[in-house]
């Protein structure tokens, strides 16, 4: 499993000296790194890290005070996080965010929103490009549905899903939007072992047969280090290493901020 | 309209509402009065008197009289809360109730008075908007079915000047004078305002023009600016709670109560008691008497009350909106009565009500046999005068009862009827009417 | 047309400094009538999340029962005490049949739930005494009197004084009462506050009385005003715009937002109506509410809104 | 027993997304559409057309538009007669102005005006949420309906500020004004309530529909994949507004005949909440369902006592209607908050099992 075939490309993403602060707080401090074409990265680090704001920030809903984003080369400066979708970063949260009051197959359809161009006028009408639009769409949907094996859930209302499917479904509103760059926040948090295995599967699918570039936060430290490429450690809002999973498990200051040795 | 009436029958009962709608259980013979009344909602307080004096004098008549010679009559009230909405419901459930349909309608609203206008020639049921709803329809050659006699809010605003003239010492005085009209803010409230400006540039006062929203409630900053203004008169069309709110502030401004006047929607008890002793002094026009000293009221807590005189207090008799709603009712009884005197003594349908409307001529004489006398002033309807213009009359309320303070005082028709005249031939244009003529 | 707009206003306010200090001052005291009736939603939103529409009704109710009780020869005081006692007995009804079914709907399920409520309290007051308008007086002094040129009404100042006195009671039992620090507790948590043993039902009832005799207070300053009629109720709107200017949440918020919309509303309809052609007032207060939230989306005091992913 | 789906299998995703999947349903719809177009105006009376079935679907279609923005979006308005007072309004000035053009297209542009009107008064919902937006409308509400009685050129500048729905004709048949038969203005309105009924289904199925739902039960979320709260809370003012404007325009023209400002009143926004509210959030059904309840229920408690032979005092028989509305819409909420829709949709699901729930 962790044996790399994939072609790992150039930088994809690069955040440069970022620094956010909330009030007084600094949740993050500084935090550069990278993320290449095609490539897993994880996320790791104690609670309060700053991994979820780092998030924020690469999809444009915190504003650092400090620092460069850069896109495929492109810097950006303050945006609203739908720039982000339309550059496909697309996402998953730690709670999840689905739309409750809709179906499975509906929220999937969400992630195509912006593939979809056809004005309101010719929706209204539900004929001709709008419908045909509509099913083209439907039939990439039905495709992720597929890949995440959720076909017998298609139409129920996700609110009624237990918290696994929930996940996967999630995973597939993202899926659906075709992104370069898919965030992963928590992705296995609360799952038992079986669903974890299931959602590496599909981490590690979607890598695989769609080359999409992905960037994750996990706490469970088995699964970061069988399925990422590569690992960058915040702790207190600082980057404290950066490296491949053996690398990484071997620093010296990763351990002491897991273990709680005190920073003065 | 036969098929309609075969799958109707066919199908009646199985769909109750229907059912409701084709049911009209009256009696065969009666002349049925269709009554939109209000005693419930934001106006109940107007709407209970007129309400009770409509039912009581239909009573009397029946009673007293045995019906409108002969022809016993029927009534049902339709609660219509004063929303236009619920009036339009109401007056298609009566309109075609009782032996010949509704004999006409008195929608005691302006909102539903405008809906109904044009109704009324297609449905060919009159229309009686006694001192209220739209003035043009004076103009009886381009509004057949309406009518609105004795008098309307333009001829009142032109009689409540000709007052002002009067009570200063002549037209002449008025120039210079500062004259305010308080108004709801509504097309009610904004019917004087036409003529008043009329009168302005005629007479030279200084007219300001203070509109209050609806409801009403708190109207301090009017008061504050006509405590700042000082005007030598004021005017008001208010309704509802307006009324008492505004009455409670000209007093805590210390206005001179004798130069406040109301119109005659402004004056009715309940207009005045909740505002105490503040309201001592009001004016307001109106163009019937007050009281329950009239031959007609002994009649009423007689035939209707059995002389129970504290259950007719109760029920309103005497006071103003109750009177004016004998008033009404009266003139709606004798347009039938004159229309029988052409069709014979039966129920007569709409049609024929709207000619007995069109040539009703009570005169004084008549007022007295009717124990009016002094009540209401004689009016004369024609083809061409649906309002007649008739004069006002001052009443003022001394805390405990109203009384009339004044002559009967013309209106100036002069000024009145040409713009009558105007509006009513924009109403046709727009609507495509063509006029008749009336020789 | 702009200088009549931009300047003429102001000049009109220096020329006559009395007078504007005048309308300044009625506004203030009109803004304090809009806080005893804004004060009844606050509580309630407070206390159990209800945006309670049913609020004007209540003022009227209250103020019907009041009046329907002294017209039955009832003497006042004990007619006060009554009314206070059916407020109860009637939050205790509202709460049994209508809040606890409703735990933990949405705000706009239970929105319109007050106002279904409202339908059935009209119904109800009209049907027990009657729909025609009826006189309250119970012996405020309404006398007008003159201070340097400034026209001042007693009862006005005695609705104020009211208005103020109802606000330091309601603080003081909020903060120096158990009864109080529960219905905080609850303000801030429901869910807590049940874990730490606070009976929410009771809480309820109890806001609901509360609330009932503000309306109460607030029904006999404006029935006295205008009598006690339907129309009663209608003067919740003139409380809305305070109440979203001042938060939802906030008994000052409801003080100061009366205050502003008060001295707003006069101000603006006495300067600048004429040119409008009058009656801007009503409007006016809704819109004076709406810019300030734009910059306060949750109104000047009222609980700041986070948002989070 | 009769009402199964088993045995119908959709080939195409064309025919699983149409609106009414199952056979049975379609028939059903199809015997709805024949009574409501030909039986109805066949049998039905005078009373019945201008009192309860006309005002239904005018309602209906404010609702729906309601619903739009409220079911749908997420965005909770009490500006409806506001904006159903645009479409009335200047129905009629357009109407007058331009005697010439076909009503229908009058209609749609006062449609388009009172859409404009909708448009800026959902600007705040940018910043404004929840009940503060819901109190914040009401500024739309009162400012104009001040307006259209202040501003004299809305009205032609009549003494009396009234407008008053002038003869106009379709295809030869007059449809508005004093000498349109009922019938035909029943038509007419069901016309259009189906066509604008049948786009907003397709509206709240496809793209649009889904972004307005994504904003209404997750704005965030919403915007991080890709939707712009910005321009998707507009465009649901915008063509809720549109909607409520032809509802109003309808309302002056094809059933009230004349109007003023306060048939517009705040009163009459809170009703059409009513109906979004009972009839269930997020549902075009359910908009039909509760425009029937708001305005049959009435009418029924009103003919009911008569009907039984009980004659109770005109007032008391009012009061009485109005507490016991007021304690259905208590009980309908209690007993299912998500309105007369689902409930419609739990009685279908019973049905499909029956009689065999197992």
């Amino acid at each position: 499993m962790t044996e790399n075939t994939r072609k790992i490309g150039n930088t994809l993403l690069r955040v440069d000296d970022i620094t956010l602060s909330f009030g007084g707080v600094h949740a993050l401090n500084g935090v550069s790194f990278e993320i290449k074409e095609h490539e897993i990265l994880a996320i790791i680090g104690p609670n309060g890290a700053g991994k979820s704001s780092m998030l924020n920030v690469i999809n444009g809903f915190y504003h650092p005070q400090k620092g460069t984003i850069a896109f495929e080369g492109r810097e950006r400066k303050r945006m609203r996080p739908h720039v982000a979708a339309e550059q496909g970063i697309a996402r998953t949260f730690q709670n999840i965010a689905l739309f409750k009051g809709m179906s499975t197959l509906d929220n999937i359809m969400t992630g195509r929103m912006l593939k979809m161009k056809r004005s309101f006028l010719w929706q209204a009408l539900y004929w001709g490009p709008a419908l045909k639009e509509e099913i083209e769409n439907r039939e990439f949907c039905e495709k992720v549905i597929d890949f995440l094996e959720i076909q017998a859930i298609r139409k129920t209302p996700v609110g009624k899903l237990p918290y696994g499917l929930q996940k996967r479904v999630e995973l597939g509103r993202a899926l659906a939007a075709e992104p370069r760059l898919l965030l992963l926040d928590e992705p296995m948090a609360g799952m038992n072992v079986e669903e974890k295995e299931d959602m590496c599967r599909f981490i590690l699918d979607v890598n695989d047969e769609f080359g999409t570039t992905i960037a994750l936060i996990e706490h469970d430290m088995g699964v970061v280090m069988d399925i990422s490429d590569r690992v960058v450690v915040l702790d207190y809002g600082r980057k404290i290493a950066d490296g491949s999973p053996d690398a990484v498990r071997a620093n010296g200051e990763v351990i002491d901020a897991y273990l709680g040795v005190s920073h003065e | 309209m036969k098929l309609k009436t075969l799958i109707l029958a066919g199908i009646a009962g199985a769909t109750g509402l229907s059912a409701v709608a084709a049911s009209p259980a009256l009696a065969q013979g009666d002349q049925f009065f269709p009554m939109l009344v209000y005693r419930t909602g934001p106006y109940a307080p107007s709407g209970i008197p007129v309400a009770n004096g409509f039912r009581d004098y239909y009573t009397l008549i029946n009673n007293r009289d045995g019906g409108i010679n002969g022809v016993k009559i029927s009534f049902e009230e339709c609660e219509t809360e004063y929303n236009t909405k619920l009036g339009v419901e109401c007056y298609e459930k009566l309109k075609n109730n009782g032996s010949t349909g509704a004999s006409l309608f008195n929608p005691y609203s302006t909102g539903i008075t405008y809906q109904l206008i044009p109704k009324a020639a297609v449905d060919e049921v009159p229309i009686l908007s006694m001192g209220y709803g739209r003035t043009a329809a004076a103009d009886g050659r381009v509004f057949e079915w309406v009518f609105n006699f004795p008098t309307t809010y333009w001829s009142q605003a032109s009689a409540f000047i000709n007052y002002v003239a009067q009570q200063e010492g002549g037209f002449e005085k008025l120039k210079g004078m500062k004259i305010a009209h308080v108004h709801h803010n509504s097309a009610y409230g904004k019917e004087a305002n036409p003529t008043l400006e009329a009168l302005a540039k005629k007479f030279g006062y200084k007219l300001t023009l203070l509109a209050v929203d609806h409801p009403g409630q708190e109207q301090k900053a009017t008061w504050l600016q006509i405590r700042r203004l000082k005007p030598d008169w004021v005017f008001m069309s208010g309704w509802g709670v307006m009324n008492q709110v505004a009455i409670k502030e000209a007093a805590s401004i210390n206005f001179k109560m004798d130069n406040f006047v109301g119109n005659w929607w402004s004056g009715s008890d309940a207009d005045v008691i909740p505002a105490g002793k503040g309201a001592v002094g009001y004016k307001s026009a109106t163009f019937h008497g007050p009281g329950a000293a009239w031959q007609v009221h002994k009649d009423i807590v007689k035939h209707v009350y059995g002389g129970d005189e504290s259950k007719a207090k109760a029920n309103n008799v005497g006071e103003v909106l109750y009177n004016r709603a004998v008033v009404n009712a009266m003139f709606g009884v004798e347009a039938i009565r004159t229309a029988q005197g052409k069709f014979g003594n039966k129920a007569m349908t709409g049609k024929q009500v709207r000619w007995g409307l069109e040539n009703l001529n009570i005169t004084e004489a008549r007022l007295k046999d009717l124990g009016m006398e002094g009540f209401t002033r004689a009016v004369k309807v024609s083809c061409i005068d649906h309002e007649t213009g008739g004069p006002i009359v001052i009443q003022q309320w001394d805390g405990a009862k109203w009384s009339i303070v004044s002559d009967w005082i013309p209106t100036l028709r002069d000024v009145v009827r040409p713009m009558v005249e105007t509006a009513a031939a924009n109403y046709a244009a727009e609507n495509k009417i063509t006029p008749r003529t009336c020789n | 047309m702009l200088y009549d707009v931009l300047i003429a206003p102001f000049l009109d306010m220096a020329d006559s400094p009395v007078f504007f200090a005048e309308v300044v001052i009625v506004g203030l005291l009109t803004g304090v009538m809009y806080s005893l009736v804004a004060l009844g939603f606050v509580l309630i939103f407070k206390a159990s999340g209800v945006f309670n529409f049913a609020q004007g009704v209540m003022v009227l109710f209250a103020a019907l029962t009041l009046v329907g009780l002294m017209e039955h020869g009832v003497p006042t005081w004990l007619a006060l005490i009554l009314t206070v006692v059916i407020m109860v007995v009637l939050a205790y009804g509202i709460e049994w049949f209508m809040l606890r079914r409703l735990v933990n709907q949405e705000g706009i399920i239970l929105f319109m739930a007050t106002i279904g409520l409202s339908f059935v309290l009209q119904g109800l007051g009209e049907t027990m005494w009657g729909s025609n308008v009826k006189a309250l007086d119970i012996g405020i002094p309404d006398a007008s009197f003159e201070v340097s040129g400034i026209l001042l009404n007693e009862f006005d100042l005695f609705a104020a004084a009211s208005g103020a006195v109802l606000v330091a009671v309601l603080a003081v039992f909020f903060h120096y009462t158990r009864i109080g620090r529960a219905l905080r507790a609850v303000a801030d948590d429901h869910q807590a506050a049940l874990s730490v043993g606070i009976p929410l039902k009771t809480i309820w009832v109890i806001v609901w009385a509360v609330a009932g005799m503000v309306g109460l207070v607030a029904g006999i300053m404006w029935g006295a005003k205008s009598g006690v009629q339907f129309s009663l109720s209608l003067i919740a709107l003139k409380a809305l715009p305070v109440l979203i200017l001042g938060g939802f949440t906030s008994v000052p918020g409801a003080i100061v937002g009366g205050l502003i919309i008060g001295v707003g509303e006069k101000v603006a309809e006495i300067y600048w109506g004429p040119l409008f052609g009058g009656a801007i007032e009503n409007w006016f207060a809704y819109v004076l509410a709406l810019v300030f939230l734009l910059f306060r989306p949750q109104g000047l005091f009222g609980e700041r809104i986070i948002e989070r992913v | 027993m009769f009402y199964r789906e088993a045995g119908q299998f959709k080939t195409s995703y064309a025919a699983d997304q149409t609106v009414f999947p199952i056979v049975q349903d379609r028939w059903g719809v199809a015997a709805m559409v024949a009574i409501a177009f030909v039986g109805v105006p066949l049998v039905a009376s005078e009373y019945m057309l201008q009192a309860v079935l006309i005002p239904f679907l005018i309602f209906a279609l404010a609702a729906i538009g309601l619903n739009l923005l409220t079911g749908y979006c997420g965005q909770v308005s009490l500006g409806t007669g506001g904006f159903m007072m645009v479409g009335g309004y200047m129905t009629y000035k357009l109407t007058t102005t331009f005697p010439d053009v076909n009503i229908l297209i009058v209609f749609v542009f006062a449609g388009l005006c009172a859409a404009l009107v909708g448009f800026v008064f959902g600007l705040p919902s940018l910043r404004i949420k929840g009940f503060y937006l819901a109190v914040a409308t009401l500024a739309a509400q009162f400012f104009l309906g001040w307006t259209f009685n202040k501003v004299g050129w809305f009205y032609n500048y009549n003494p009396s500020g009234t407008i008053t729905a002038p003869p106009r004709e379709l295809f030869g048949i007059t449809i508005t004004g004093p000498t349109a038969s009922a019938e035909v203005r029943y038509l007419v309105v069901l016309c259009i309530v189906a066509v604008f009924a049948m786009m907003a289904k397709n509206l709240v199925r496809g793209r649009v529909g889904r972004s307005w739902m994504a904003i209404r039960d997750m704005d965030i979320a919403a915007e991080i994949i890709g939707i712009q709260p910005i321009r998707t809370k507009l465009m649901a003012f915008t063509i809720s507004s549109f909607y409520c404007g032809v509802a109003g325009a309808m309302m002056v023209f094809l059933w009230l005949g004349s109007a003023e400002t306060e048939a517009f009143d705040i009163n009459q926004s809170f009703l059409v909440l009513f109906m979004v509210i009972i009839g269930g959030l997020g549902s075009i059904l359910g908009s039909f369902l509760g425009a029937a309840f708001v305005i049959i229920t009435p009418i029924i408690l009103t003919n009911a006592p008569p009907m039984f032979g009980i004659d109770l005092p005109i007032d008391l028989q009012k009061h009485i209607e109005i507490m016991l509305f007021g304690s259905l819409i208590v009980f309908f909420l209690i007993v299912e908050p998500h309105g007369l829709a689902r409930l419609w949709q739990i009685a279908k699901e019973k049905l499909r099992l029956w009689p065999f729930p197992y």
